[in-house]
């Protein structure tokens, strides 16, 4: 089987399978589950074949042609292709199979299985696009999917909103994102990523404009608010969509066009991901539900990633990405269990004591914890400390800014790990919390492996490692700078955490320095608030003035208006007729004597 | 010396302006129906002249028609008038104002 | 009294080639002699005469369009392609009248045979009025066509509105025809005058008279008299300000009298102003135009904003049929120079008459026996009650409104077409707004008919749908078909009016 | 002489047709057209169209104007209220009456006919003329006529009888 | 002669049309009324199979016949074919009518037969429209569909129906009159004294018309297509009307006759004269349609009601199609036709469905709803599906045409298009809320008590298979664009365009 239709099949497998749900499988939920999960194994295993083999290759079709602009779907498939697709492919054959587990009682499970399998179409058509026309389209389609599959408990009114905002909030990102493309066309007269690796040509505006789009679906500053909500979906579908792949598509999109990117828009963008990070991290530190507290970190986690890329390193980037998409989704898929244990109970300070009901849960989260904070030996720990050379190389703010996020993404994510399994449970619910079924361990079993492993650059096969070719470890200097940084940070956040929060019911922070947690708080609502007041205030109002006008000045004065005034005539004429032969005749001695005068050329 | 042909055609004119005030000022149906006949009388009139200067005898010919006609229209509208007297009892054009508007 | 004399008589009038005019005549005859003779019983039967005579005349008439071009009765009337055309129009329409007099007049105490008779009598003179070509022939027919309207419009002499409009017909119409009348005598007078150039011996011949008119382009007095003669011919065709007139004497005619003057009366007037505008007033393009281009202007502006807020439907239609004069006049002033506008006016007014009959035919279906009286109001229910009359309302409607597929529609296109060819734009410009407007009292009455339901037909009209002759809805069938027809596929009455 | 006789004339007949439009009295003004017709018959002759003249007097003076007087009787409006134009007729009739007279001036300036020497015929031979022309040229407009009169009749029949016995059905 | 399936697929519905006219009896009327829909459908698939295979004759027509009137005088003569133009809105006439009809039969409305015969007539009006090449016949044919809507309106219609209709009508008569003397104007000045498009082509190419001519000319059609289109400000028919319409008149009026003046734009107005857009489309015509996206687009963010909704979104569409007209390229002409079918296809199904919402709601006030989706999921989701085609979701139609249309805007103007792609967020916005509040959340009180009086239930048949039919085209043009973009870029004969595969 030719490496190409290996892809056709990665690509169309799961949309085929998408639309036999839709179609045949609607109302049969285990019949759709069980087709969709299928796939997701065939997608992976043939997503691991090509990355080993390690063949690149790329094709193209027109699928659309006015004159000269054309439109074409195709493949470009290298080693950042492969690495990508290979990550989707694990990652979601991980959440599949979790969500087996995780959703064996829902009545729409057919619904839920549909949206996995069209969101797998669109995420692994993004990783395979050739250009950015077609990366748009499958752009668009993820952003569909991700709303599909928030929406997926919809009689919520709460999840509703979620996916709505999501889209739009995806769509402002779009705007910019399809404005650069079209510029990028315009200016390099193509928009293959082949073909803008050749050009070079460096254009801010484009670099910009495309990397609104990044903004959207990573979710950064300023766009950054709809990722949190988004927690309103399944936890399986956070893991998949808003923890490891379709966030990362941002990083993943900007990588492909690394080549036009202009300096000084590099700049902004590292800018824009450093602050992300610490602000995310910040605003993690003061949640109390569980999903919210890892959203946060997955935030603060792709600022990273942009920082990496706008230090000029897609390597760093990538290789963040993938490690972060390992312990992520691990993190994000023990959240799961953990919430499936406590019937779904998703305040952590209603858990608490879970590491005796739950040890398997338990290890394998330790182990993603280690591995986000930064636990030498880890998969976090090599990817964090690259991007951490690069800034020590790059610029001393933007390291040292990172350097503090990373102290606050141990203390964190170990005030969770404490406050959830450590201690004694704080709610019935929590005491009788058990493990799930093997569907739901085995992939956190794979994925913490993966975790410990995933750092380790020598072990990924040939065909990938390409893309880590700019990851380089500090030398000299530097690199007992950089080691002892994250050392310090690891300990100091952790230590902190683990000393600073005890075992009650509450939010030690809150108490013991209300003012700061306020701060926090107000901090993570600034944006939800700006954006309230703009739509409700703003927007709304100028729709209804413009709606008053259209109504009262257009459809009223100009046209009721304009009718009434000719019907007003009208009744004038109608009472000439006033039926009076007197008057009449002085009709005919006007007529004549206009004609009269006209005969004589007086008029 | 013959009055000249104008002064027959400004006459008739004239016979027929007067035709024409009167049935522009006047009220009562039977007078404004004189004055109708007046105007028709009045261009026979200028006919006369005219085919008596030009030397074409059409005019005369014409003049017999106009008469038959206006004895015609005379006897259809005085029938009518009187109908109308009958159904109304006036003769007063602005007292006959029931279609209008 | 010599034998010359009867020879000359004889070669000059060719009683044949007016067999259509000779044989109405002696069919209205007939009629009077059948009601002397038959048994009052048998009175019932009359019309059915004269419909079916006039049905056979029509069918030869048809069988003889087209025929040559030549003068008749030294040159008094001239037989042409478009008088023939004119004819079957004017005996259909009067056809459609005495079918219509067949519904409405038993509801009125009033005799029928002498209304065919004279019908009849005025259909022959109209037809003898669009064929002439001679001033004497045509104020001797027009002035029979007047006299008998006289007689027509106050023919339900019961009903006091009958008389009041045929009084104010009567006064408008004497005046207009005296007016014609002076115009004429001017023309004759100023033509014949020995001392001008191209002067001629029998100036009331038109052919004479334009090659005088030629000779002498800039005369004040023919100027005076075309004038004069214009304003006589705007009364027949209800053109501003000759127009005051329609809606009063509409609304008090009997039904079938109204329908008779708004079409036949209006199109002969046409016909004459054509045959004046083509072959007589040419040399005066300079005063004519103009002066036919603001009467044209000035009938759209007052016909349809007259008509918009107009709730009797008599008047309405009247007041309409006052817009139409000035679309068509839209096509009468280019005619001089082309084949098409003339074509487009002969062909609108095909259009107009089976329009208006279809409205007219359910007017006089729901017309009470005082029948000045019909409001749009009463129209309610219609489509409810009878969803034949209401479709055959709509289509005449439409059809007057100009909304393809229906005839009207093509008629109003050439009639543009035409205008803008010559260069009317400002008219054009007026045209279709007049179109807007027109949409407007067209479709109120559509919406009458069709949208509201309260208040329900009355019992009595009601009673009269439902007893409405077989034949007349019959041939409103064929109507409202031929109306449709008449829009998808002209044929031969397209490459007709085309000059092709 | 001749002249002298055309300026009496004239100015006559524009009296008496004065009169028909100003006498209150309609009989007066029944009266007033009857004589303005003599009058137009006096210009007639002096045309040397004395067949047209005596026409003119056998069917106006002889039928028209009596009809008239006899419908007036009829309506009895001899005494009647007599004619009381209000300001707004006068007013209006002024105007109108400067309209006319503006016209007439018009007329008189603009309409300019090079004056012709009338043309000699003898009036015995206008009426043979006359009957030539009426039954060869004219032959169909005097049966058109016959028509005319004849509907006329019926008309008038039709108008003053009172209503018949032909209801509705 | 052998068979013509144009004429056929015109003359169907106005036969059946004239059958049921002439009082045929309701359970024969019926099922003619499935062939008179049916019919065009097939023929308009039949046509877009085979067009790409069929034999062209000038300027790229295909099944050309010409049929006589007796108007050859005037060079007008009922001539039908299909260019690349032509044959996406002949199908979209197909395929909505064949929907429109489908609906209307299971409607049950009370004088059925007469709603047939008008929607039938409607049908036949448009087919011959957008088949015809005679420019006469493509007005006539026009105005044939439109005036039907006039009675539907006022008899079948909704809230004040009657101000509606009569509103809707005078307002659309002002521009088809305006338009038709656009076309006159062209007839006469081209000096072709005839009405067949081929041959005004060739005598405009042969001596062009000058360009203040062209401008005039192109100014009345414009603002006589822009009213019928709803250009903005002239829009102010289109809300009341598509809210008082019954729901296969809206269909049929929203999503095809409108697209007539569009098309005759296209059609008619840009080849022919081709310098007169200049000064209009750089100033009057590009803000009005910025008017359109933008403010009309604020507009319907502001309605409550979802077929006032409904109706202002087409008409911010509509500002899309005209910019792409604006942006006076082959590549933006192409975008607009385009976006003319997926529109069509998309604001068609939006309106069916909002009737059915309104069968099992009894309510059009969005607020009044909510947590639908629970009680009819379908109906949901088909109208989520629905709302994503109109906000251009790639791999529905709508995509491809926006797409195009603001690839050409750029050449032309930058603010432009900055604006109009916003307007993709509007539409998001508005689309996505108006789904939130009526299907998802919790029910409103308003909505429990309707329920507890009558349980609404899924759709039936009768409303699935037109739904399913307009969805299955929208995903397949939106999957599959080339099967309409080959005709329409090899007919607006860009530079490359015989180079591109006529596959």
């Amino acid at each position: 089987m030719t490496p190409l239709c290996a892809a056709l099949t990665v690509l169309l497998a799961p949309l085929l399978s998408a639309a036999v749900i839709a179609l045949l499988l609607g109302r049969r939920g285990g019949p759709a589950s069980a087709l969709s999960t299928l796939v997701s194994a065939l997608v992976a295993g043939l997503a691991l074949w090509l990355a080993v083999g390690g063949r690149h290759f790329s094709a193209s079709r027109e699928w659309l042609r006015f004159g000269d602009f054309a439109i074409s779907m195709g493949f470009q498939f290298d080693a950042l292709a492969a690495l990508m697709l290979s990550i989707v492919g694990v990652v979601g054959l991980c959440v599949h199979v979790f969500s087996l587990g995780y959703m064996r009682d829902d009545p729409h499970k057919a619904r839920y299985f549909g949206g996995l399998s069209m969101f797998m179409f669109s995420m692994i058509g993004i990783v395979l696009a050739d250009n950015l026309f077609m990366m748009f389209v499958f752009w668009e389609l993820v952003g569909f999917s991700s709303y599909f599959l928030i929406n997926h408990w919809h009689e919520r009114r709460e999840a509703a909103d979620a996916a709505k905002k999501a889209f739009i909030t995806n769509r402002v990102g779009d705007w910019g994102f399809l404005l650069g493309i079209i510029l990028c066309y315009w200016t390099n007269g193509t928009v293959s990523l082949s073909g803008l690796a050749a050009e070079h040509a460096f254009s801010r505006a484009v670099a910009l404009l495309l990397f609104c789009g990044a903004v959207g679906k990573s979710a950064q500053l300023p766009l950054q608010v709809w990722l949190p909500d988004a927690m309103e979906g399944p936890t399986p579908v956070s893991a998949l969509i808003h923890a490891a792949t379709m966030v990362a598509a941002g990083i993943y999109m900007l990588c492909r066009i690394e080549p036009i990117m202009a300096p000084d828009a590099l700049t902004v963008i590292t800018w824009v991901g450093t602050l992300t990070a610490l602000y995310a991290a910040l605003c993690a530190v003061t949640q109390r539900d569980i999903k919210k507290v890892l959203a946060y970190s997955t935030l603060s986690q792709l600022g990273y990633m942009v920082a990496a890329f706008g230090m000029g390193s897609s390597s760093a980037a990538m290789f963040h990405l993938t490690t972060h998409a390992f312990f992520k989704a691990l993190l994000f898929l023990g959240s799961g269990s953990v919430i499936m244990g406590c019937h779904h109970e998703q305040d952590i300070f209603r858990m608490g004591g879970l590491r005796r009901r739950m040890p398997l849960t338990f290890w394998t989260f330790t182990v993603a914890v280690a591995a986000i904070s930064g636990l030498p030996g880890l998969a976090g720990f090599f990817s964090k400390d690259a991007i951490l050379a690069l800034a020590y190389g790059a610029s001393t703010p933007v390291f040292a800014i990172l350097a503090f996020t990373a102290a606050l993404t141990a203390f964190y994510m170990f005030r969770l790990w404490k406050i959830v399994f450590l201690g004694a449970p704080r709610t019935d619910a929590a005491s009788h919390a058990h493990e799930a079924g093997l569907p739901v361990t085995a992939p956190l079993v794979l994925l913490a492996a993966l975790s410990v492993v995933g750092g380790y650059l020598r072990l990924y096969p040939a065909g990938l490692s390409a893309v880590f070719a700019g990851v380089h470890e500090a030398e000299g200097g530097a690199r007992i700078v950089i080691l002892g940084t994250s050392l310090v940070v690891l300990v100091v956040g952790a230590g902190a955490a683990l000393a600073f929060y005890g075992e009650g019911g509450t939010d030690a922070l809150e108490e013991r320095f209300p003012g700061l947690f306020g701060l926090l708080v107000a901090l993570r609502a600034s944006f939800d608030a700006a954006y309230g007041w703009y739509v409700a205030k703003v927007q709304r109002r100028v729709a209804i003035a413009l709606n008053f006008v259209d109504i009262v000045a257009i459809a009223g004065a100009a046209v009721r208006g304009l009718a009434g005034a000719v019907e007003i005539v009208g009744f004038g004429v109608r009472a000439l007729h006033t039926g009076r032969l007197g008057t009449y005749v002085y009709w005919f001695l006007g007529g004549v004597v206009i004609l009269w005068a006209y005969a004589a050329g007086l008029l | 010396m013959t009055p000249s042909l104008e002064s027959y055609v400004m006459l008739s004119a004239a016979l027929f302006a007067v035709g024409f005030l009167g049935v522009l000022i006047r009220r009562n149906t039977l007078v404004i129906f004189m004055c109708l006949e007046l105007m028709l009388i009045a261009s026979t009139l200028a006919l006369a002249a005219f085919s008596r200067f030009n030397g074409t005898e059409d005019g005369d010919v014409f003049i017999f028609f106009i008469l038959t006609v206006a004895a015609a229209e005379v006897a259809v509208g005085l029938a009518i008038i009187v109908a109308l007297f009958r159904a109304r009892q006036t003769v007063n054009v602005n007292e006959l104002d029931s279609l209008k508007h | 009294m010599d034998f010359s004399t009867l020879r000359q008589l004889a070669a000059g009038n060719a009683w044949g080639a007016i067999w259509p005019e000779v044989s109405l005549a002696c069919l209205a005859l007939l009629l009077l002699v059948l009601e002397m003779v038959l048994p009052r019983g048998a009175h019932r039967r009359i019309p059915a005469v004269s419909l079916l005579g006039q049905l056979a005349v029509l069918a030869l008439v048809l069988t003889h369009l087209g025929a040559p071009t030549r003068p008749l009765f030294n040159g008094l009337i001239e037989q042409s392609p478009s008088g023939q055309v004119m004819r079957a129009f004017l005996i259909a329409a009067s056809i459609l009248v005495c079918l219509l007099a067949r519904e409405s007049l038993p509801r009125q105490p009033v005799p029928r045979t002498e209304f065919h008779h004279i019908v009849l009598v005025v259909t022959a003179a109209l037809m003898l009025l669009v064929q002439s070509r001679n001033f004497v022939m045509l104020f001797v027919a027009l002035e029979t066509v007047t006299v008998g309207f006289y007689i027509l419009v106050s023919y339900t002499r019961g009903n006091p509105g009958s008389l009041e409009a045929g009084l104010k017909y009567l006064v408008m119409g004497a005046l207009s025809s005296a007016l014609l009348l002076f115009g004429i005598v001017l023309l004759y007078g100023v033509a014949g005058n020995p001392a001008l150039p191209g002067r001629t011996a029998e100036a009331m011949q038109y052919p004479a008279l334009a090659a005088f008119l030629e000779a002498n382009p800039h005369n004040f007095m023919a100027a005076a008299g075309i004038v004069l003669v214009l304003a006589g011919v705007g009364f027949k065709i209800g053109a501003v300000p000759f127009q005051i007139w329609v809606p009063d004497v509409y609304q008090g005619a009997p039904t079938p009298v109204t329908a008779f003057l708004a079409v036949s009366s209006k199109a002969a007037g046409f016909a004459v102003l054509l045959v004046l505008v083509e072959q007589v007033f040419l040399p005066y393009e300079w005063l004519v135009t103009p002066v036919l281009t603001c009467m044209a202007a000035a009938t759209l502006i007052f016909g349809n904003l007259a008509a918009l807020k107009q709730h009797n439907v008599k008047r309405l239609i009247g007041l309409s049929g006052v817009s139409h004069a000035g679309f068509i006049l839209l096509a009468v002033i280019p005619a001089a120079h082309s084949q098409a506008a003339a074509g487009a006016v002969y062909f609108y007014l095909v259009a107009y008459l089976l329009a208006s009959f279809l409205v007219f035919g359910v007017m006089t279906v729901m017309s009470g026996p005082d029948d000045t009286r019909q409001e749009l109001g009463d129209y309610a229910g219609l489509a409810r009650q009878s969803p034949f009359l209401a479709g055959v309302l709509a289509c005449g409607l439409g059809s007057l409104a100009g909304i393809p597929p229906l005839a009207g529609f093509l008629g109003k296109v050439f009639a543009f077409v035409a205008a803008f060819r010559a260069g009317h734009y400002g008219l054009l410009a007026l045209a279709v707004l007049g179109v807007v407007v027109s949409i407007y009292y067209y479709f109120g009455w559509i919406r009458a008919a069709y949208f509201s339901d309260e208040p329900p037909l009355s019992a009595d009209v009601l009673a009269r749908v439902r007893s409405s002759g077989l034949l007349l809805r019959v041939v409103l069938a064929l109507l409202a078909v031929g109306t449709i027809a008449l829009g998808f596929y002209q044929g031969p009455l397209g490459s007709l009016v085309s000059g092709q | 002489m001749e002249h002298a006789a055309f300026i009496c004339l004239s100015a006559f007949t524009l009296a008496c047709a004065a009169c028909v439009v100003l006498s209150r009295n309609t009989v007066n003004g029944a009266m007033c057209l009857l004589l303005c017709l003599m009058g137009i018959a006096g210009l007639f002759i002096q045309l040397h169209a004395a067949l047209l003249a005596f026409i003119l007097i056998l069917v106006y003076a002889g039928a028209v104007v009596t009809l008239f007087l006899f419908i007036i009787m009829l309506l009895d409006m001899q005494g009647g209220r007599p004619w009381r134009p209000r300001g707004v007729e006068i007013a209006a009739g002024a105007v109108s009456a400067a309209l006319v007279i503006g016209g007439l001036d018009l007329l008189a300036l603009r309409g300019r006919l090079p004056s012709a020497v009338p043309a000699s015929a003898e009036v015995g031979a206008s009426l043979r003329l006359y009957a030539y022309q009426l039954f060869t040229t004219y032959f169909l407009p005097v049966q058109v006529i016959g028509f005319l009169l004849l509907i006329a009749m019926l008309g008038v029949i039709l108008l003053s009888h009172r209503a018949r016995r032909e209801g509705p059905r | 002669m052998t068979l013509d399936p144009l004429l056929l697929a015109v003359a169907a519905p106005l036969c059946v049309a004239a059958a049921i006219a002439l009082g045929l009896p309701k359970k024969l009327a019926v099922p003619l009324a499935y062939l008179g829909f049916g019919v065009p459908l097939l023929v308009s698939l039949w046509a877009w199979a085979s067009f790409g295979a069929a034999a062209k004759e000038a300027h790229g027509y295909a099944f050309v016949t010409r049929y006589s009137t007796g108007l050859d005088g005037f060079g007008i003569a009922l001539k039908l074919g299909l260019n690349g133009i032509a044959l996406p809105v002949f199908v979209l006439a197909g395929v909505v009518g064949f929907a429109a009809g489908l609906y209307a039969i299971q409607s049950g409305a009370e004088r059925l037969k007469t709603y047939l015969l008008l929607l039938l007539i409607m049908q036949g009006g448009l087919m011959g429209a957008f088949a015809s090449v005679d420019v006469f016949y493509f007005y006539f044919f026009h105005e044939l569909a439109l005036i039907p809507t006039f009675i539907m309106v006022g008899v079948w219609g909704g809230r004040d129906r009657t101000y509606a209709a009569m509103m809707m009508t005078v307002y659309l008569t002002l521009g088809a009159m305006l338009s038709l003397v656009g076309l006159i104007a062209i007839y006469v000045k081209s000096g072709a004294s005839s009405f067949d498009l081929f041959a005004i082509r060739d005598a405009l190419s042969a001596a062009p018309l000058g360009t203040v001519t062209q401008t005039h000319i192109f100014g009345i059609l414009l603002f006589g297509f822009g009213i019928l289109v709803s250009l903005w400000p002239f829009h102010s028919w289109a809300p009341p009307g598509y809210g008082a319409a019954p729901t296969s008149a809206a269909m049929l009026h929203a999503g095809v006759l409108k697209k007539f003046g569009l098309y005759g734009l296209i059609q008619v107005a840009l080849p022919l004269l081709p310098s007169g857009l200049g000064r209009w489309g750089s100033t009057l015509l590009v803000l009005a349609a910025v008017g359109n996206v933008l403010v009309i687009g604020l507009v319907t963010v502001a309605q409550r009601d979802l077929k006032q909704m409904v109706g202002y979104s087409s008409v911010m569409h509509m500002g899309y199609a005209f910019l792409g007209i604006a942006a006076a390229s082959a590549l933006g002409a192409s975008g607009v036709v385009m976006l003319m079918v997926a529109h069509g296809l998309s604001v068609a199904l939006l309106f069916l469905l909002s009737t059915s919402l309104h069968r099992r709601t009894g309510t059009f006030d969005m607020e009044a709803m909510g947590g639908v989706a629970q009680k009819a999921p379908l109906l949901a989701w088909l109208f989520v599906a629905a709302t994503f085609a109109s906000i251009g979701l790639p791999g529905m139609a709508n995509f491809w045409g926006e797409l195009t249309i603001f690839v050409a805007l750029w050449q032309f103007s930058h603010w432009a298009t900055v604006v109009a792609v916003a307007g993709t967020i509007i539409s998001a916005v508005y689309g996505l809320r108006a789904a939130a509040n009526i299907f998802f959340g919790r029910p409103t009180e308003t909505f429990e008590r309707v329920c507890e009086a009558s349980p609404p239930s899924d759709l039936a048949w009768g409303e699935r298979l037109p739904a399913f039919i307009l969805l299955a085209t929208i995903l397949f043009i939106g999957v599959w664009p080339r099967s309409i973009s080959v005709p329409i870029n090899a007919a607006l004969g860009a530079p490359r365009a015989a180079a591109a595969p006529a596959r």
